[in-house]
């Protein structure tokens, strides 16, 4: 099964090279994620396959095609020869590969990374923490510090793209059908689905505990809901339910949660972001502070991609118009 | 307001499918978490009041609110549906299989008696889900279906599939 | 009884790993787009249902996994023809034309290429 | 016997790579793609199963969502993309 999951990725991966039609490179990278994500799961990586899904095949398909939408269709044929960078790829993938020699094969007990902190998380995070999942223990609490440096990454993504693009207000946007707007098995189907969508997120941001997810996965899942409401009822509509400008507000809100928690915990005697503060016993601590941190990084991530959306998809229209006056 | 599914609808059948799908939805969530401690059980009621207000939100900005409808007849619809997804597999499998692959599609206009979007809907998706005939575009009056073989296009003339929906009265 | 659920639940898998490759084949085979959904549909509309079947009767008891592997079922079923039949329109909205072998009838009512159906 | 089965999804998969590299037309791509995508779900339902991953239903929930989303974008960027290039063309 890795063999033809490998097999595939590299067929994949070779077709998307050569074509120059981009939007069919899309495609292709929308199977490459779904391929990449059945591999993860392979490995027994559930939480990076469950991102890789939601983040790999669902937003980045679509945000891909937006800027598709900014660019042009086609790839300019390349005016250099190729030689130069295939002979920097090979020598570059052949000093890799001379590196993995030294490396330990998958699942050695004498590895590195399975002798430095691994045992430590394994063995006793759910004493310490509480959850079975290990994967959140270790993403909100252990390594929480790296977590909240990733949100404000994520944060500042969203700033830059606001930044650079800008983000009109539902001001001067008329509500109004989109060019496949007028399919009505479309519009019926996803009034009824929405909903499912929307809870199924809601599901993944509070199950982080228990099972894959958490506030990075649900975050994109909420998103996409938005995305495709907005794809096939207009992006009038979506930006009147969801206005630009609280997007802003909650993107920053969800930092401020994150950070909050760590303050409190300082305020309240412990190191940053130490939750056993928070409650009497330090499990039930642990909970809360988990909790509260991943609804953070939930409300983050969920407006931060929608404002990019958003962000494209106006950008777009106003080229459309612009070129529809030029001409 | 304009229903999505039914047509005309009024402010009280809007009200009404709030209150059908709040159940609805929770019980869905119960089916995806399986934790039965009061914990989820609140958080499960926060959640699904959280989506049906958004719901509800997008109902009002769009005015086309999907109205759930449950009708007696729709299992006995979905066990006939079931059958006859069973044979028109059965058939285009032989003809993907045959070497000589006995294929004649014909795309022709189909006139139909349906008239509520959500009718419609189910028929041109039961026509679709059904392999061999696929619709292809929707019209006030007619839908256009491409088919393998006509004798699918004449299957879907004898209209025994739109009789079953219009006696489910969505 | 055993032996009756074992046999059950390998007939339901090979039916259905047989009914993805058909429509796999006939995903390569089929002259033109449209012909092609119907290929697409034979593995989603009855391999899905097939499969899953398979795995429920395979199950030692009902779990939550169950259920869910009924709500999969349910929305494979419901968003497959709908996006079969957008991609139809779409390709149909895009210049696409069904490629007819021949026209033996000859119904009045029958579209001509590219006539008034792309209306846009 | 559950892994005949897996293997039949897997070149299933490859059949409709072959189907995505090939084309000719974007449609055809979209299509194999939805297909590659209804196949990935399939895969982890019954692989899952045979593996016992924990939590495979719930991914392959996602998946069966994700990938309508995805199709759904693909075609309303196409659309788009053929309209404002028509308009250009004008």
């Amino acid at each position: 099964m890795d063999i033809a999951l490998l097999s595939m990725l590299s067929i994949t991966a070779i077709a998307a090279i050569r074509l120059r039609d981009l939007f069919a490179v899309t495609m292709l990278f929308g199977i490459y994620s779904f391929l990449t994500a059945a591999f993860f799961l392979t490995l027994d990586a559930i939480d990076v396959a469950f991102t890789e899904a939601a983040v790999g095949a669902g937003v980045t398909t679509v945000l891909m095609l937006a800027t598709l939408r900014l660019t042009g269709r086609y790839e300019q044929t390349p005016k250099h020869s190729p030689l130069i960078p295939i002979l920097v790829v090979c020598i570059t993938g052949a000093a890799l590969v001379y590196g993995t020699l030294d490396a330990p094969t998958v699942g050695d007990p004498e590895a590195p990374s399975q002798t430095h902190v691994a045992p430590r998380y394994i063995q006793q995070s759910a004493d310490e923490i509480g959850i079975p999942n290990m994967v959140t223990s270790v993403l909100a609490s252990y390594r929480g510090y790296d977590t909240l440096g990733e949100t404000f990454v994520i944060f500042c993504a969203g700033l830059a793209v606001i930044i650079i693009l800008g983000l009109q207000d539902s001001g001067e946007i008329h509500p109004g059908r989109s060019a496949i707007g007028d399919q009505l098995v479309l519009r019926v189907v996803i009034k009824m689905l929405l909903p499912f969508i929307l809870l199924f997120a809601l599901y993944v941001q509070l199950h982080g505990d228990y099972g894959a997810g958490g506030g990075f996965q649900a975050g994109v899942i909420f998103a996409s809901g938005f995305i495709l409401y907005d794809l096939v009822f207009g992006e009038g509509d979506a930006r009147l339910i969801i206005p630009p400008n609280w997007l802003r507000r909650m993107a920053a809100l969800g930092v401020l949660l994150y950070a909050g928690v760590g303050v409190t915990t300082l305020i309240m005697g412990k190191n940053f972001l130490d939750y056993s503060a928070l409650a009497e016993s330090p499990t039930a601590g642990q909970h809360l502070g988990i909790f509260l941190v991943e609804i953070g990084v939930g409300i983050t991530v969920f407006s931060v991609i929608l404002t990019i959306f958003f962000a494209f998809s106006g950008r777009a229209r106003i080229a459309v118009k612009t070129g529809r006056g030029g001409s | 307001m304009r229903g999505l599914i039914a047509g005309t609808v009024w402010e009280g059948d809007v009200m009404l499918h709030y209150l059908i799908l709040l159940p609805v939805l929770y019980s869905f969530w119960l089916m995806l978490s399986g934790h039965l401690s009061p914990l989820f059980l609140i958080l499960g009621a926060l959640s699904s009041l959280l989506v049906i207000s958004l719901q509800q939100r997008m109902d009002r900005i769009d005015s086309e609110p999907a109205l759930l409808k449950i009708t007696p007849g729709i299992l006995s619809y979905a066990l006939w549906l079931c059958w006859s997804l069973l044979k028109a597999n059965m058939d285009v499998a032989r003809r993907i299989w045959d070497p000589k692959l006995p294929i004649d599609p014909v795309w022709e206009r189909l006139d139909i008696k349906v008239t509520t979007p959500g009718e419609k809907t189910i028929y041109a998706n039961s026509i679709t889900l059904t392999p061999g005939t696929l619709t292809t575009d929707i019209q006030d009056d007619h839908f256009l279906i491409h088919t393998l073989t006509p004798e699918n296009m004449d299957e879907l003339r004898r209209g025994e599939m739109e009789e079953r929906i219009l006696k489910l009265r969505i | 009884m055993e032996i009756l659920i074992n046999l059950l639940s390998t007939l339901c898998f090979l039916v259905g790993g047989f009914l993805c490759l058909t429509g796999g084949i006939g995903l390569l085979r089929l002259p033109d787009f449209f012909s092609r959904v119907h290929a697409a549909g034979v593995t989603e509309t009855l391999a899905t249902p097939v499969l899953i079947l398979g795995i429920l009767i395979h199950q030692p008891e009902l779990s939550l996994d169950s259920i869910k592997l009924v709500l999969i079922m349910l929305i494979v079923l419901a968003t497959n023809p709908t996006a079969s039949h957008a991609m139809a329109k779409a390709a149909l909205h895009g210049g696409q034309r069904p490629v007819i072998f021949d026209q033996p009838k000859d119904n009045n009512d029958a579209p001509s290429r590219g006539g008034d159906l792309s209306k846009p | 016997m559950i892994f005949v089965a897996i293997i039949a999804i897997l070149m299933t998969m490859g059949l409709a790579l072959i189907r995505a590299c090939k084309g000719p037309t974007a449609y055809d791509r979209m299509l194999a793609a939805n297909m590659v995508g209804t196949k990935a779900v399939l895969l982890i339902a019954v692989g899952g199963y045979a593996l016992n991953w924990s939590g495979f239903a719930d991914i392959a929930l996602l998946y069966a969502l994700i990938n309508f989303i995805s199709t759904i974008a693909v075609m309303r960027f196409f659309e788009y993309q053929k309209s404002s290039s028509d308009l250009s063309g004008e």
